[in-house]
């Protein structure tokens, strides 16, 4: 029974956007206990076409053309009042950013109690009974305890967790999942899927998912849909889509896939550590968040060791909240390690600061996980490359030009300097983030999550760009990540971390295929779409 | 700098605002030459309403003073005042303001608790102390606005810095090996700024206002024409010469809406997001 | 007086600024003075010709040589707290509280040798020499009668009882709401057969002039004494429906303004530039457009309603040409002259203005001081200052409120009551000391009129205006003002015709 | 949280000393002296009049001693004496206070009420009429001096219609009780407090409609509503709330402020407040007085910036107490 239908719909943007139409002649339909995948470079109007099912199109960018009909309704012709009715209890959506999608002043409970109460579900305590069971069944730690948190109290995961838990609610009709699992691990995501999954089963929930991991496509999708530039590009059963594309976009996107096999062996060659940590620690107290609320102590990062060659790649993988970013942000000192020594040509620089510090620091360089909020959005790129190079006293003419360079190796043209970072793309963005790390010419860069919120053709832009620099730069890397896929393409070994410490390390391909203990080995049996890479493969092979 | 007027001038608001305050200054400069006779000089009978006699199109004051004479004449101070004092006040509160927020902690403490102390004299009670202290000239009046206007500033300002210096931005700045005052004022500021300018803008009209209500109680300069002395002197014959504070009134309420609308304006065209709008 | 009086009803008047204290033995400040007339009174009152009538004394003599006065007291007076006043009150006010006290009574009561008080209603005043102004000092605001079974033997400065004033006069000290009103309530044991006449009456404080204009419009109140209003809105509210208006009783203190000249100070030392901005202010506009008409250009020293005045002095009127030759011949070389405003209020800051814009149309560069009251004080204590707005009362006779401003002896700085022109002149000096001592009135006269021909000749200060402080008032009210004293010798007399 | 308070308490006795001492100094530094004052006022005075009027005031001491007295008094909570007025200073602060608090109080909450409520509506209606007159409204209202508000307030409301008295605490002489007193005062109010209210309403109006509109941006918003609750839901529970850090700024600031800013207002609608008595202490040089207000009054700022913080933790729990 199609309970969703959606017939030429174009969204218009509003004047002066990048294009025209958010999307254009968009057609599909739905039906109920479906699973539609939708997969696009970013930017291509997936969340634009889910947003408009729900009616919450952002000020600006309405409807063109074409018609929503869910449930013999038109949704484009319904009043606001209509479609209150609607949303949440038998059309629900997970947006796209986790973080901040919840109420940062409400507790959590509250905020998942309020769907009830939008539709005069259940009773008080009824509520809150229900919204327990709802944390416990997305996966939650300790759900009495999250009821009473505030977002901010819940790592990113959980966060997105919450957000899970309130679409899933009402058991909806129809559920758009818009990158719901991006900030959490495999296993925790795996959970997340088999809920789905199972919903769907008892209920007949149709869901509309969009994602840019194809191992999750390949898990969970009946029906896939290929978007670019606003258009439908290749529709049809999943099995259809993701072994036998037809449109030349969608096997470039299927061709970016990372790979969990590792081709080449890496050449095992002794040379002496440019960087040695010795027991790093690093605690954090959470003070007193609420009125007198009590004092909680976090060990993020407990005794961890390691070295780094040069030329080397490291990964660091692990759960959410296990202590890879800590340990980045330890080692560049942006945060003060309460203990152990991080060894650098010799010299410590854990504890060191002012000169001493400064003159180190240009040889240990960030990428960070979010380009949107590690640029400034008020300083041009030109300048955004240029001051640390002048901060270290480059004349400005000389650093310009290394801009420009820069920004050629990365794939920019020298327009780019001109501009503000709003005026890019994802990706576009993370690249200028490399370009900053690189102008500083560091022996050692931290790349964190560097590549997790791109879509897959964008990522493998980004990481063939890291490998190509590493090999040319001759860079050490350490490569934070959850993605498994990823730190299996780029890594020469992998430290696996749990709850602060690390409880594996070892060359990429002994620990991603023969780990020695369980919890990798549970992280690699999460891993989405392990089915489907083999069948790429054999195709491939074939 | 020509996407800069580009930008400014999208905002229509924006550019009747600078219309007007063009006006103003160009009244505050051009005025001795427009109404080259002292605008104290006593030219016709006193209450001469308004449209009634050629060459006083304004009519004169308590002691038949040209009205427009004054009002040209006083727009310079009155400009100047809420000008330089806000500049002042800036200058005072932004570097405490930043440094509290930026540097967080025991600084943060200090200059807080430094900032109520002088937040706790009421501001309006300080001025008119700072006044009696020092003669209300022209610049003490300007000192002590400065003085009593500088704590809110500060107080804005850390709170905006607290929150933008753990942005990950400024830790890339950071990492880059950019000193503190250089991420303060390249990351920082202009991140801080639509507040600011807003409060600024505010500002200025406040310490036109504030030197009106001194003028008020007799604590202006007697010897400069403002804007504030004029309402001040005419609101004893409010009842029988209305327009006396009326006129000067709209001066002020015109000014201090053109400085808001510029405001607004400015925080548009600094808004790199909104650039791409207009073109 | 029309028609028979009335008694009862509720009398409503506007006080500005609010007294620091009603006691009125401690503090001269006009508002105690106006609202301690109505409890304490003294021997005598004066009429508009400051002529003396009785008022705790019943009949005074004056011997032949001007050196004995005796006074016969009113019997059954009693204070508030029902204590009786005798001679003893009488000699306990004026020769131990006062002379500790006040600061004027202090130098009229050196001229007095002894005071006897032969029996309970009998009071004799010994003086060494002739004080031709004696009899001129019975008044309540100078001096008192203040109950001596209270103050005697106490700290009079820090007696708890100064709160509440305990007095013979017609009402009495009910609350004090500070910041509010003071009430005060009918004496309902006084002396005089059926007075006061109304029950109570209510002294309300508005401390800004436009609110006590509109006080006076909505009917909250029915008397602004003089100067409670801006003179630009006397003109207004005169014109209302029910509105009298009177600017007598102003007769003893007669407030004549003028402009303290710092004779110590080049170039104002030299008297040609001094009259040349005597005849460079427009006096008749400032009394124009400044004080609603009211008041007298002045002509000298003398308010006219002094004693011993003379109307025949040196032309002083406004004439810039004049002032422009004078000071053309004068040692004035641009030189930039700071005028003190006085800050008591718009009219006095528009009057600075006034007189700067004169003087620089003689060519003068000047300069407004402006401050506040205290700064002011300081200043001109200090003299600090080329030009100073003031003005002072006369107290109905030049030896009570003139000589002090003109004696070369009298000359210290540190006070902003002296001479602070610092004037000296050893002829008039000589004639200000020997006229205080003459008996007869036709020999004070004839010295007075030399010396003001002296010192108009040498225009030590710049006179102004002999100020018109009109009071208005509802004319259902009736007597607010009948003496020379207006509405600080209390409202005995006053009635409601309602 | 309790040991933030109490550090700031701590601190804030320190302060309140620094305070008073800079206060004894600056109020001294300005030329005359009370008892000059009053010999002004008497309009005649000789030496000994004035050297009583100090000895007695105390003025005759060295200023280091007189100021040691002062802390000493202050340390125990004396706040000394007026020796002009006769009266302990804290008897007539406390005389005074209650006027004050209830102008500068109903003014507050209204200003906060109905600036809040403007904004909110104004940025609801964000470019349409709706918010275009209610933002000139309130730059009408912030850009018009006070004194000629209240002044014009007095005039329409007090002298032309009648409607409402123009100045005063209360209807001298009537003796109102209970009820009818409550009234009396509440007429009394509605002047004053709303020409004071009116300046703070305009700027509370344009800080909650900036940040109204801020909020409304955010993601967050979306998600409440996609579950389906109404606009006002929203617009309450979670934009304004959200929205509100900037207004408590304020409020903190103009609460602290709450005794200055009375004093134009007071001394128009003579009402018998604080704000009134420190202006006329001020001009009188009633040195203690003066003090006793700014001591008052410092200690209200510090007081109600420890509130705004402590409400910024309970409205925002992510701030953290840092003493
Ligand atoms: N509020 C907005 N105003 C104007 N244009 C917008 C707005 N939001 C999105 N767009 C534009 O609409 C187009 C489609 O955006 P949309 O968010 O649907 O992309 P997407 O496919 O979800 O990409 P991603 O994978 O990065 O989330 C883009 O060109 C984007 O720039
Ligand atoms: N500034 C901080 N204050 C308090 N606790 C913190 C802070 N930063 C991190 N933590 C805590 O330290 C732990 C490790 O955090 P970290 O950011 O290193 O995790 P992660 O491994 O990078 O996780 P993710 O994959 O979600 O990014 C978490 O429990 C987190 O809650
Ligand atoms: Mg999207
Ligand atoms: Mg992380
Ligand atoms: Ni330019």
């Amino acid at each position: 029974m199609t309970l969703l239908s959606i017939r030429d719909l174009s969204i218009a943007l509003p004047l002066g956007a990048d294009r025209l139409y958010a999307a254009k002649n968009i057609n599909f339909d739905l039906a109920s206990g479906e699973i539609l995948c939708i997969v696009g470079e970013s930017g291509s109007g997936k969340s634009m076409s889910a947003n408009a099912v729900m009616g919450l199109l952002p000020q600006g960018v309405e409807p063109d053309s074409g018609s929503i009909t869910f449930d013999g309704q038109s949704i484009l012709d319904l009043s606001e009042n209509e479609l209150l009715k609607l949303r949440g209890s038998r059309i629900s959506m997970i947006f796209q950013e986790p973080l901040s999608a919840l109420n940062p002043l409400m507790r959590v409970g509250a905020q998942i109690s309020e769907v009830f109460e939008a539709h005069g579900a259940l009773t008080g305590a009824e509520r809150r009974a229900r919204a327990l069971k709802l944390l416990d069944e997305v996966g939650i730690p300790d759900p009495e305890a999250a009821i009473r948190a505030y977002p901010f109290q819940l790592s990113g995961g959980q966060r997105q967790r919450v957000m899970i838990a309130m679409a899933l609610a009402l058991e909806p009709d129809i559920l758009i999942a818009d990158e719901p699992t991006t900030a959490l691990d495999v296993t925790t995501q795996a959970q997340i899927l088999a809920l789905i999954e199972d919903l769907r089963k008892k209920r007949g929930m149709a869901v509309i998912f969009i994602t840019h991991d194809f191992g999750v496509v390949a898990d969970i999708a009946d029906r896939v849909i290929v978007m670019k530039k606003g258009e439908i590009v290749e529709a049809g059963r999943a099995p259809d889509v993701l072994l036998n594309p037809q449109h030349p976009y969608t096997r470039a996107l299927i061709d970016a896939i990372p790979r969990l096999t590792k081709t080449e062996p890496v050449e095992e060659v002794e040379r002496a550590p440019l960087l040695k940590v010795e027991g790093l620690q690093k605690t954090f107290s959470t003070g007193s968040g609420t009125l007198f609320g009590k004092r909680r102590v976090v060990k993020a990062v407990q005794d961890v060791s390691f070295d780094l060659y040069a030329g080397e790649t490291i990964g660091i993988v692990g759960e959410s909240g296990s202590g890879k970013s800590t340990v980045g942000r330890c080692l560049v000192r942006l945060l003060h390690p309460d203990g152990g020594r991080v060894l650098m040509d010799g010299v410590d620089i854990a504890h060191m600061s002012g000169a001493e510090l400064h003159a180190q620091r240009r040889k240990l360089q960030m990428i960070f996980q979010d380009p949107f909020s590690s640029l400034n959005p008020r300083a041009r790129v030109s300048r955004i490359l240029t001051e640390g190079m002048i901060a270290y006293g480059m004349p400005d003419k000389e650093a310009k030009a290394k801009a420009r360079e820069l920004l050629e190796l990365v794939g920019l043209d020298e327009t780019a300097m001109k501009r503000f970072p709003h005026e890019f793309s994802g990706g576009q963005r993370q690249r200028i983030g490399i370009a900053r790390a690189l102008a500083l010419e560091p022996a050692i860069i931290i790349a964190d999550e560097a590549v997790s919120a791109l879509d897959v053709s964008i990522q493998a832009q980004v990481l063939d760009l890291l490998a190509e620099l590493k090999e040319r730069l001759h860079l050490s890397m350490l490569f934070i990540t959850h993605d498994l896929r990823v730190a299996a393409r780029i890594c020469d070994r992998i430290i696996v971390m749990q709850k602060g410490q690390i409880v594996e390390a070892g060359p990429v391909n002994k620990v991603l295929h023969d780990p020695d203990t369980a919890y990798t080995s549970s992280l690699l049996e999460a891993i989405p779409g392990q089915d489907y890479e083999r069948s790429l493969a054999a195709a491939n092979k074939g | 700098m020509k996407s800069f007027w580009t930008r400014f001038s999208y905002n229509r608001g924006a550019v009747i605002g600078l219309v007007i305050l063009t006006l103003v200054i160009a009244t505050a400069i051009l005025a001795p030459f427009l109404f080259p006779q002292s605008p104290w000089k006593m030219v016709q009978r006193p209450f001469l309403p308004p449209f009634t006699q050629d060459g006083l199109p304004l009519g004169t004051d308590a002691l038949g003073r040209n009205v427009l004479s004054g009002l040209a004449h006083g727009a310079y101070v009155s400009l100047l005042v809420g000008l330089v004092s806000t500049i002042v006040a800036l200058a005072i509160g932004v570097p405490v303001g930043a440094a509290a927020g930026y540097f967080a902690g025991r600084t943060d403490d200090a200059l807080m608790r430094f900032t109520e102390f002088f937040q706790t004299i009421p501001s309006f009670a300080l001025a008119i102390v700072l006044l009696a202290i020092f003669q209300p000239s022209l610049t003490f009046v300007i000192i002590a606005i400065s003085i009593v206007s500088w704590p809110p500033v500060a107080r804005l300002v850390r709170g905006e810095v607290l929150s933008l210096r753990t942005r990950e931005f400024v830790e890339a700045a950071s990492l880059s090996g950019l000193g503190n005052l250089q991420i303060i004022l390249r990351h920082i500021l202009p991140n801080a700024l639509p507040p600011i300018i807003v409060l600024a803008s505010l500002m200025v009209a406040q310490a036109i206002l504030l030197e009106s209500s001194l003028s008020f109680l007799g604590l202006g300069d007697p010897n400069i024409m403002s804007w504030g002395y004029m309402i001040g002197a005419a609101r004893t014959v409010i009842r029988t010469a209305w327009w006396l504070s009326f006129l000067p009134g709209m001066a002020i309420l015109l000014t201090v809406l053109a400085l808001n609308l510029i405001g607004e304006g400015l925080n548009d065209a600094l808004n790199p997001r909104l650039t791409r709008k207009s073109e | 007086q029309d028609g028979t009086p009335k008694a009862g009803g509720t009398l409503n008047v506007v006080i500005q600024p609010e007294p620091p204290s009603l006691m009125i033995g401690l503090v001269q400040n006009g508002p105690t003075q106006m609202v301690g007339g109505d409890i304490y009174e003294s021997l005598l009152r004066y009429d508009f010709d400051l002529k003396p009538e009785g008022q705790l004394a019943e009949s005074w003599e004056i011997s032949e040589d001007g050196k004995t006065y005796t006074f016969k007291l009113r019997k059954g007076v009693v204070f508030h707290d029902g204590e009786p006043f005798t001679s003893a009150d009488v000699e306990f006010s004026m020769d131990k509280f006062l002379r500790e006290t006040h600061s004027r009574m202090r130098t009229y009561m050196e001229h007095v040798e002894s005071i006897e008080t032969p029996d309970d209603y009998t009071v004799v005043f010994k003086l060494k020499q002739p004080f031709g102004p004696f009899i001129g000092i019975f008044e309540a605001g100078t001096a008192p009668m203040i109950p001596k079974h209270i103050y005697e033997g106490t700290d009079f400065a820090n007696n708890p009882a100064n709160n509440t004033p305990i007095g013979t006069g017609p009402f009495k000290f009910d609350k004090w709401e500070k910041g509010s009103f003071i009430h005060l309530v009918k004496n309902e044991d006084y002396y005089m057969e059926g007075k006061p006449y109304v029950d109570e009456v209510y002294y309300h404080v508005i401390p800004d002039a436009a609110s006590r204009a509109v006080a006076y419009e909505t009917g909250k109140v029915d008397v602004l004494p003089g100067g409670s209003v801006e003179n630009f809105d006397v003109a207004r509210i005169q014109a209302m429906d029910n509105t009298c208006i009177t600017d007598k009783g102003w007769e003893y203190f007669g407030p004549l303004s003028w402009m303290w000249v710092n004779n110590d100070n080049k170039p104002l030392d030299d008297v040609k530039v001094r009259k040349a901005i005597m005849h460079g202010i427009d006096r008749e506009f400032a009394k124009d457009a400044l004080w609603n008409g009211l008041g007298k250009v002045a002509t000298g020293p003398l308010s006219s309603s002094t004693r011993f005045y003379d109307g025949d002095t040196p032309d002083i009127s406004y004439d810039p040409d004049q002032a422009k030759a004078l000071l053309a011949e004068s040692s004035y070389n641009g030189e930039t002259i700071r005028i003190l405003g006085l800050p008591y209020g718009e009219t006095w800051q528009r009057w600075a203005e006034a007189v700067k814009q004169n003087l620089s149309e003689i060519g003068m560069t000047t300069e407004i001081v402006p401050s506040d009251v205290a700064g002011w004080n300081q200043k001109v204590a200090d003299r600090d200052f080329d030009l100073a707005f003031t003005y002072l009362y006369q107290y109905g006779d030049p030896a009570l409120g003139v000589s002090r401003t003109y004696m070369g002896d009298n000359a210290a700085p540190g006070s902003p009551w002296n001479n602070v022109a610092d004037y000296q002149n050893p002829e008039t000096d000589k004639l200000f000391d020997a006229a205080a001592l003459m008996a007869s009135p036709d020999d004070r006269m004839a010295a007075y009129k030399t010396i003001q021909d002296k010192i108009v000749e040498d225009v030590p200060n710049i006179w102004l205006l002999e100020l018109g402080f009109p009071t208005i008032y509802r004319c259902d009210v009736k007597n607010p003002v009948n003496t020379a004293f207006g509405v600080n010798d209390g409202f005995r007399d006053v009635w409601i015709d309602k | 949280m309790i040991r933030f308070i109490l550090g700031r308490l701590i601190k804030a006795v320190f302060i309140l000393l620094a305070i008073l001492v800079f206060n004894f100094l600056l109020i001294h530094a300005a030329p005359g002296d009370p008892a000059a004052v009053m010999a002004g006022e008497a309009g005649a005075a000789d030496e000994k009049f004035l050297a009583d009027l100090r000895a007695n005031f105390g003025l005759d001491q060295p200023l280091y001693v007189q100021l040691w007295l002062y802390i000493k008094g202050a340390v125990q909570l004396d706040l000394g004496y007026s020796f002009r007025q006769q009266m302990p200073v804290a008897e007539m602060i406390g005389d005074r206070l209650p006027a004050t608090l209830l102008l500068t109080g109903v003014a507050f909450v209204l200003s906060l009420v109905l600036g809040v409520a403007a904004g909110v509506a104004a940025s609801a209606r964000q470019g349409r009429w709706g918010d275009t007159i209610i933002s000139t409204f309130a730059l009408l209202f912030y850009a018009t001096p006070l004194f000629w508000v209240a002044l014009m307030a007095t005039l329409v409301f007090s002298v032309w219609l009648e409607w409402l008295p123009g100045f005063g605490y209360s209807t001298i002489g009537a003796g109102y009780t209970g009820l009818a007193h409550v009234l009396d005062v509440a007429k009394h109010l509605v002047l004053p407090a709303s020409t004071l209210g009116l300046f703070f309403t305009a700027i509370y109006m344009r800080m909650t409609r900036a940040s109204m509109l801020e909020v409304s941006r955010l993601d967050f918003v979306k998600t409440a509503r996609a579950k389906g609750l109404s606009r006002g839901v929203i617009q309450r529970r979670h934009i304004l709330r959200n929205a509100l850090l900037p207004v408590i700024t304020l409020a903190g600031l103009q609460a602290g402020q709450i005794f200055g800013g009375a004093i134009l207002t007071e001394t128009v609608f003579a009402w018998p407040g604080i704000g009134r008595l420190m202006f006329e202490a001020i001009n009188q040089r009633d040195y203690n007085v003066i003090l006793g207000v700014f001591y008052i009054s410092a200690a209200m700022v510090l007081l109600f910036n420890l509130i705004t913080d402590v409400i910024y933790v309970i409205v925002d729990p992510r701030i953290r107490l840092t003493t």
